[in-house]
């Protein structure tokens, strides 16, 4: 699985893509994250203000109670400020 | 007509709407957002997801063209760092009438800037800091839900 | 900042847009309406009431100047003959913000449609018409009583 | 007084602008345009629907109960149609 994250979320985890293999147990957006700061300081500092985080799945918007199971590409950002 | 346009090339305004007028159309509405120098802010850098900001922005006009009656939809959305007085954000609507082509017009930017994933960061001198997402903005998007 | 043009020379947009945005804002807004050539109309021509018109648009960007914060607005019609695809009118309106900019963009051409002293002929072929007021502009000039 | 028309007002009439001087007991935009079309068949085609004509007085548009007395110039034309 490829996980991708922007702005500051990028800037706090130190890079804006890695491939991970989450055990079978991650099954939505929100496990992904509980397991990554679990095993990563800065992705735990990165993901310590969840309701701050947006996730896409896929390319496609989602909450962060989406399913990732077999899944190819998960997002983590902050909300958008484009425009 | 979608022509939806995510680049670091400077936005070229008159190529634009000659490009959106030119389907015989009635009317024309336009927004333009601009990089404000007001508040001590020396650069913008836009950030974006690729591929699916597009993704995106197609969907939204999809949307607009569902919901009124359009000739076209554009969206050119600039990204990478500019500078105050430069254009970031170029949207039109075309249509027969102007009530269609001034909401629709509306609905594109409201919804670009809680739905299209660009994000923000200033500078002012040698610090910066990202834009944090705006309760207006939130609201101004939810008036079209 | 207040601009008004009524002259029978076409509309230079990109001029006009460039001027609005040299004021350093953030927002700018825009309305064009052009001649259509979809129902058989040959030549469109406008007919005014010259210097009342100029006080007409000059008090409703005032008013518009009144009702939100805008760093400025422009409105410019052209009068005379004009043909299918040429613009007649081009409004503008600048401010910090988007939502004033939107709006007082769409004020300033509803209220135009029923305020201005401007009367279109159609012509098709050898025929003449005046254009008859329309009620949907009627009630889009009075959404912002 | 002068008088000026517009659009279609101009061309039933026959000129876009005339001196007239009312009798004092024309008071109003409305008496104006009776005591007109009682003395020219142009002036009563071009007024013969009321609820068609606008008017402006010295350059301000007003309802056709608005007084005329001592005021430069009358304009009478259809509804407006620009933009």
């Amino acid at each position: 699985m490829r996980l991708v994250y922007f702005a500051w979320v990028r800037e706090r985890i130190g890079t804006g893509e890695e491939q991970v293999a989450p055990p079978a147990d991650v099954a939505t957006v929100a496990q992904l994250i509980d397991w990554l700061a679990a095993n990563s300081a800065g992705h735990a500092a990165a993901f310590a203000e969840r309701d701050r985080l947006r996730a896409a799945v896929d390319g496609v918007f989602v909450g962060l109670d989406a399913s990732v199971v077999g899944v190819d590409e998960v997002a983590i950002f902050p909300p958008v400020t484009g425009g | 007509m979608i022509r939806i346009i995510v680049s670091p090339e400077p936005i070229d305004l008159t190529a634009e709407i000659e490009r959106a007028e030119a389907a015989g159309v009635g009317a024309v509405a336009t927004f333009t957002g601009i990089v404000r120098a007001d508040d001590g802010v020396g650069e913008l850098e836009l950030e974006h997801y690729p591929g699916v900001t597009e993704r995106a922005l197609t969907g939204l006009t999809q949307e607009a063209l569902r919901r009124w009656s359009l000739a076209g939809a554009t969206v050119v959305h600039r990204v990478g760092p500019m500078r105050p007085g430069e254009r970031i954000v170029f949207v039109a609507a075309t249509a027969a009438h102007r009530a269609a082509a001034l909401e629709a017009c509306a609905f594109l930017i409201d919804r670009l800037k809680t739905e299209a994933p660009f994000w923000k960061r200033e500078r002012r001198g040698d610090e910066a800091h990202w834009v944090e997402q705006r309760e207006t903005d939130v609201g101004a998007a939810a008036r079209w839900d």
